[in-house]
């Protein structure tokens, strides 16, 4: 978990930053990260998108987990370049970005996606926008794990 | 010329490996029919290349030491 | 705080919520309210708006904090009604909306709009159209307190 | 007819008092009239009348014991 918080003096859009973590995002992080930012006094609207693992149940089998993985070295690059593009098109304050890897279990978190910005429209606009662009763009795959140790490969509509 | 190959989700559960090196091979598209050839189950699948983290097409050329991906339909967040 | 959970099975969108807190929403708060949805096992997507309270400087002033006050009776009409209103046109499964009153600090959180569904259209769409119906529609009025003990009625945009 | 009035905000900080009770005024609109010429800071101001919690315009008929709220622009969230 990265501790730093982003400076806009910086150039926050030219780190690279972590955003796999392994196993479930909690609920706790989720509010730690949105407690650092109570230091930005720019800031006037936050938007969070959070994915949860459901329950499915599929030919009468139960999805109890998702394990995801994923090709992390383009994962990587393309997640930079959705950041830095969103970064160029929306004024900002903040962006962070979290995917899980490994497994995550139904009614766990499984992606963060957090922006910030001084008023709504941004942070609102650009939070949809990284979310879709992560679902289709980004090299990850979920497996999901049936009650009965079957499983079957997810795929994004 | 030496490539790398790499297979992710499906298509790595339907290979045999999931990395492995070969030659020979100079596109994308030579690489998709040699092993549509060779694992009939991957025909029909629908996966992208990817060369050295880009996505290719058929025609787009390999180089020694290219890292080729095999990627179904990503399925993250 | 509530500390209730919305059951589906009861007709969530009948039920009066309380929506004014005293005060600032704590980060924490938020955590907590997300993790009170780990046990909902058909959620699938979460939309979460905050909005924070900005150190602006209006002609040298700076704005230290702002004093929420409302025609409240009015205004719980009004959450109920954008409550109903938004149940009835999107398929989620809960939605909680808490607005504070009374003093809240420059980077501390006034308004917290959290939005649950199956699939994330849904929820990203109705987090959206609540956030502006409160904006437009609810007797709710920010005066912005500035360093200097001066302040000025905040209009919405 | 006494109604009560209660004034927010803004409006609130221009009137000599919040909340108060009145009679003899039938519309809104009357009501808008009589406050406007006693409190001439009022003209100008941008506000909305609710009566009984409802917007209303200035034919809005006022009954005995409405409740009459004088609302400047929202700001809330």
């Amino acid at each position: 978990m990265e501790k730093q918080t982003i400076n806009t003096e910086e150039k926050p859009s030219h780190r690279h930053k972590k955003v796999f973590v392994e196993g479930p995002i909690s609920a706790a992080f989720v509010g730690d990260s949105i407690a650092k930012h109570s230091t930005k006094m720019d800031i006037g609207a936050h938007s969070i998108f959070l994915g949860q693992v459901r329950k499915d149940v599929i030919e009468s089998q139960e999805v109890v987990a998702i394990d995801y993985s994923a090709y992390a070295e383009m994962a990587e690059e393309k997640f930079h370049e959705i950041r830095e593009d969103t970064f160029a098109k929306y004024p900002l304050t903040c962006m962070h970005i979290y995917h899980s890897l490994g497994k995550v279990n139904a009614g766990e978190i499984c992606l963060f996606v957090f922006t910030s910005a001084i008023h709504r429209r941004e942070a609102i606009d650009a939070c949809n926008e990284v979310v879709e662009r992560i679902k289709q763009e980004v090299p990850v795959w979920g497996k999901e794990i049936f009650d009965n140790d079957q499983h079957r490969w997810k795929e994004n509509k | 010329m030496t490539i790398k190959i790499v297979a992710f989700g499906k298509i790595a559960d339907i290979l045999p490996q999931q990395e492995w090196e070969t030659d020979g091979l100079e596109t994308a598209g030579m690489l998709r029919g040699q092993l549509e050839a060779k694992y009939p189950n991957l025909k029909g699948q629908r996966y992208l290349i990817a060369v050295d983290k880009k996505i290719a097409n058929d025609d787009s050329p390999l180089e020694e030491h290219s890292v080729v991906a095999l990627l179904p339909p990503f399925s993250g967040g």
